[in-house]
């Protein structure tokens, strides 16, 4: 159950014999196919989710770069994110375990969302844990829970948000473990979450790197995603983990041959500094897997935003969705490894790379997603000749916070949003 | 290794508060008090930023005890300062055991990028202090026996107890693992859940009491116990003892809202320790058969 | 250029020699796929838009109707509705004219956004034109246009909605017709809009009748859609108009074999009532195939919310995108063929349908797309044993109205929304 | 088919206001003012609600005469209450031809399902109205050549003329098929777009009028004439005769914004008439050399 040092079972005993049923449950159904029940999962993730999701050549960026630039359209699934492989897959696989209710935490809503849309699907009763500052502040994707039948539980205590959230839904796994099935977000918390959340999304690369061969004849020499607790990062990466090659030199650039060696890029939000303000125990930033070190959190041993007494930090992204302390334990071990490369991109650069997709691509990212390509837009000439970046989510759900944050940095590549002066619609 | 005399002569009467809540001075007259009122064994909470093992009133009161600016090395001063007579167990979360001693705290607070270019010492320079400041035990709710080795071998070396909690669903070959591995007493988790007071006692304490019987270790149950009554009707049912949290913590977070005087908050403490270890003498005068020599 | 009376080219003199570079276009690039045109056309409509979209077996709605239900998810194409399947198409197709600007028309904003989307993915400039009211009441569809890149012109005159757009549309187009095409958002306007935006459609029911096949064996009795302008309508049903043979009698219900006959139910907006205030000129309903009569408006001859005079009705709908007091004149002439059947639901039922399919199969329908779940419920029993509904589009951009609407009306199925009050979020 | 006439000595003013505009009785007011300020015809425009050929001037007024209550009914009473001595030619669209007459209107306002159970009878009932009342020519700006039989078969029946509107974009085929249905006089559209006043005077009109020169038809430039000196150069440049809208509804539309008296605003629409009559006029004395006979 463990990533090198990395992973664990650091988990209340109370809640021991429902890991150990689950992780039971991970072997036979998900590793095993018992009852068909992989089989189940892929054709709902077909039929309901609307697999595969194309893998698209991005003809604008292809150009700006000077670089074949492949887009892997998790944004078209169902829910407009990634979230739903791993939400669809745990809620089939506690049906299969026989739970009769889900419950599951969520920060900016997206896994939340997913969960909901899977348990009205799979029909079976959901409740969402979220803190009260999030509820407030997306207040859209707290309307969809509700209105798929889930009920959503604020939390009120600490700040109110995604940490807050989890250790809430801990406590209420701890209390009815018995009948109840946690949906963890992402590829963290204690075994056998981390791999069976990877394995659920691991769909993303599976099919990209079959795509890319269809494609283009090959393999691509990079790949990038967005890292956050690292869930569509993992589910990029997984099935070109062990493209592993010696790694391409420059001399060899401009050969025909799949390659060997796939570079995987986890971008992470670099906040508005990497500096952390450690008296205030506050990171302006979550890049965990370059700023964090080793620790332990919520269930697991990882890479985490921490001072030095090991309390955890406060983190920071405009995107809600990396604005996590901690990172998947998998993530820590491949960095380590040095099989991925963490990098990171700043809020303005992310910014502007949101705008620039939605205008040069008609696809408007989310803001996570945004960070993959800010990294691309500053780095591309150390990517190779072709990139596949995964489009992780849509961005409609970030309208607002962009349209604030961009009025904030008047950023030249914004669009003027005078028109709603003009008619005298109702403010921001 | 010494905590197993707490429970040797009569049911013990375990208190837990957080160090440091709602203040550090407060809390030492509160922990003393407690101490005045009876108490065989104090846990002391160490308060980390992600409990994910409280329920709410205790969770309240860590945030009111990180607050007011306690740390892993402001709890150990805090032990020294502490004028008490009975053993104290520190109740804490790992990644603070793990983390503690990671390189130089001055150095590490320079906002520089924090990757950790040390590894990590482990769990060992965390006893080694606690030991030293004269801590007995340890509880580390999110540290299931199967995580536990490094930290057992550090307890072992500094001769401190490593109790661990038994939960409703701990059954078969894990609770074996276990028992195995705790010394000083097993924490009995008397309901399914998180830390926090009840009115009930749960058919599930008898059921635990039952399943461990067999064991030679103190059996100390927790979760749930508010009053003298609940106290007696536990130790009764076999208990070695009973710890309490919620139902103190929040009399020092009601006396913390009101403004009350430290002195009488503490004296409020004192005497409801004494309702709790009186109810526990009662539960143990009424066992039919004493069991332990 | 007609069908049977309908259709028909009623535009300024101007405007026609447009017209007729466009049919020619038409005739030359999509029905003869010159230059590969409906290839390229296909492609992109699979790596950017998303196709093809699954057909989903509904098992709560199934087992709730004794019916095979099946889904058509369009809602699942990139925007969340089958509009970019136009949209892209049209632009495309704007670009092989050698055409340097798009202008189009937007209600609820879903065509807008759909176009907005396929211009950027294109790279053709491009503006909208959309009445202030419903910017007003649409704002987070006029921010995607704008973060899309295009320009939002309001127009201000009359009440300032789809009519006023569409007519301010046509005003542009007559003054740079030379370098602009005008992407029409359904199968309405002059020939060739209409036949050229079904063909673009037809896509969603060539897809339907293979998966259904392949699903089942056979045909579907029944296929619904909801109609407004109706290109969603005669997308689902195109592929299916000539499965026409004699009606499905009762007797026969049980074979296995597949069917000659498929009927088609175009479901229209009743509103609150179908009853017409003349003396105001509205019409409280948007149920033109069933309660309009025939004339003239934007370019063709169709069936019309009308009064005696001929002055066209204000329409209304719960459903912003139904909410159009015209229709294809395809659809109004397949209707006086008998081989379209229009029926209607009110707002209440649709309301409820939609929280019906979101609670039940964890998929939120646009307002439009609820209307044909609420004749459905209502009708389960006459539409044979297996029925494909087509989800035209997600409800996302719906929320905010089901949540008034509902409160208004205190359905026993909808959510309690008081969570916001708990937390002390803003008011709706 | 006499529209002709009205272009045969001299170059044409043809004059067009929206009937009704902003109510029933000043409308009539501003008719008979722009008689008395030399119109050869008028176009009187019947409010349709969706006008896509109009620009915003002529919009406007078309919202303000529905609102004042305008019917085609209305419309036809206003033609008989006008007391004018210049041929008058009605502005319209196809929906309004072709409802006319559809039903009895009392029977189609009682909210019941309107669907047609009786088949259209196409514009003739409109059509023998029109004549019936005194109108002259029809102009319907989204009926193009291609879709006109039925009307142009009606107004054949009943002695009016079709007017058609050539475009700058229309060339060629579609240019000769119009002509050849054309009566009365073409409209020449003199440049791209909708009405509405412009300050320039377009090239495209030359180039217009050259294509159509020849057709033994009047020719009527409009779109976008606003003063006498561009009324000058129009006709200076070919044309016989030149339509102005959008200049004359601006005095309607600002009268009422003020609320000026109906007899001033008629006093200023005369004038504006007499300057573009005149304009016209010394447009056709210095054309190089009059073609026609």
């Amino acid at each position: 159950p463990k990533f090198g040092e990395y992973g664990g079972q650091y988990v209340p005993e109370a809640l021991m014999p429902a890991i150990e049923e689950l992780t039971d449950a991970y072997q036979r159904y998900v590793l095993e196919n018992e009852d068909g029940f992989m089989d189940e999962f892929r054709e709902r993730l077909a039929d309901f989710g609307g697999r595969p999701t194309p893998l698209q050549y991005a003809d604008q960026l292809s150009a700006r770069y000077d670089t074949d630039v492949y887009l892997k359209r998790e944004d078209l699934l169902h829910g407009g994110a990634h979230k739903l492989n791993n939400a669809l897959g745990q809620v089939l696989l506690a049906k299969y375990m026989g739970k009769e209710r889900i419950i599951a935490e969520t920060g900016a809503g997206q896994h939340g969302t997913a969960t909901a849309m899977a348990a009205a699907h799979l029909d079976m009763p959901c409740e969402i844990y979220m803190g009260e500052t999030d509820i407030a502040r997306q207040r859209p994707n707290v309307f969809r829970m509700r209105i798929n039948g889930s009920e959503v539980n604020p939390v009120t205590v600490g700040r109110g948000t995604l940490k807050e959230a989890i250790s809430e839904t801990m406590r209420d796994w701890a209390t009815t473990v018995e009948n109840t099935h946690y949906v963890i977000g992402s590829i963290v918390g204690p075994h056998p979450f981390p791999k069976m959340v990877r394995d659920f999304q691991a769909v993303i690369s599976e099919e990209a790197r079959e795509q890319a061969i269809e494609k283009t004849g090959g393999l691509p020499d990079s790949v990038l995603a967005c890292a956050g607790g690292g869930s569509n990062t993992m589910g990029t990466f997984a099935h070109f983990v062990d493209d592993d090659g010696e790694p391409r030199s420059p001399e060899q650039s401009s050969d025909d041959e799949p390659r060997d060696r796939v570079d995987l890029y986890a971008v992470e939000a670099g906040g508005s500094s990497l500096q952390v303000d450690e008296e205030e125990g506050v990171a302006p930033n979550s890049a965990t897997l370059s700023t964090g070190d080793e620790g332990v959190l919520h269930g697991a041993r990882t890479k985490l935003l921490q001072d030095s007494d090991g309390q955890i930090m406060e983190s920071h992204s405009v995107s809600a969705g990396l604005d996590y302390a901690g990172v998947g334990p998998e993530l820590a071990h491949l960095v380590d490894e040095d099989r991925v490369t963490p990098v990171n991109v700043d809020d303005d650069a992310a910014l502007e790379a949101f705008h620039r997709l939605s205008q040069d691509e008609g696809i408007i990212p989310a803001l996570e997603t945004a960070h993959a390509f800010g990294y691309l837009e500053e780095h591309h000439d150390e990517v190779g000749d072709t990139v596949i970046v995964n489009v992780s989510g849509r961005g409609d759900k970030d309208l607002e916070t962009v349209i604030e944050e961009t009025s904030k940095r008047d950023l030249d590549i914004a669009p003027d949003m005078s028109i709603f002066e003009r008619v005298g619609g109702g403010g921001l | 290794m010494g905590l197993e005399r707490a429970f040797a002569d009569e049911p013990a009467f375990v208190p837990y508060l957080a160090a440091g809540d709602p203040s550090y001075e407060a809390s030492l007259e509160y922990v003393e008090a407690l101490a005045r009122g009876g108490a065989d064994v104090i846990e002391l909470g160490l308060p980390f930023s992600e409990p994910i093992a409280e329920g709410k009133t205790i969770q309240n009161a860590i945030v009111r005890s990180l607050e007011a600016g306690m740390t892993p090395d402001r709890f150990f001063e805090f032990v020294e300062d502490l004028d008490v007579d009975v053993p104290l167990v520190c109740m804490t979360y790992y990644n603070l055991i793990y983390q503690y001693g990671e390189g130089d705290s001055e150095s590490r607070s320079d906002s520089e990028n924090a990757s950790g270019e040390t590894a990590s010492q482990g769990p060992r320079p965390f006893v080694e202090k606690a030991a030293a400041v004269g801590i007995e035990g340890l509880v580390v709710p999110d540290l299931p026996a199967e995580e536990a080795a490094p930290l057992r071998q550090a307890c072992d070396e500094f001769g401190l107890d490593l109790v661990f909690i038994v939960a409703p669903t701990t059954k078969g070959d894990r609770l074996e693992r276990m028992l195995e591995q705790v010394s000083g007493y097993v924490y009995v988790q008397a309901r399914l859940g998180v830390t926090g007071a009840r009115e009930d006692v749960d058919d599930a304490t008898e059921e635990s009491l039952a399943r461990l019987s067999d064991w030679d270790v103190p059996k100390a149950v927790g979760f749930g116990i508010k009053t003298g009554d609940h106290a007696e009707r536990i130790v009764s049912a076999g208990a070695d003892g009973v710890i309490v949290g919620s139902a103190l913590v929040d009399i020092v977070a009601e006396g913390h809202e009101n403004g009350d005087p430290v002195d009488e908050v503490a004296d409020r403490l004192e005497a409801k320790a004494r309702e709790l270890k009186d109810g526990a003498l009662r539960g143990a005068a009424e066992r039919p058969q004493p069991e332990r020599t």
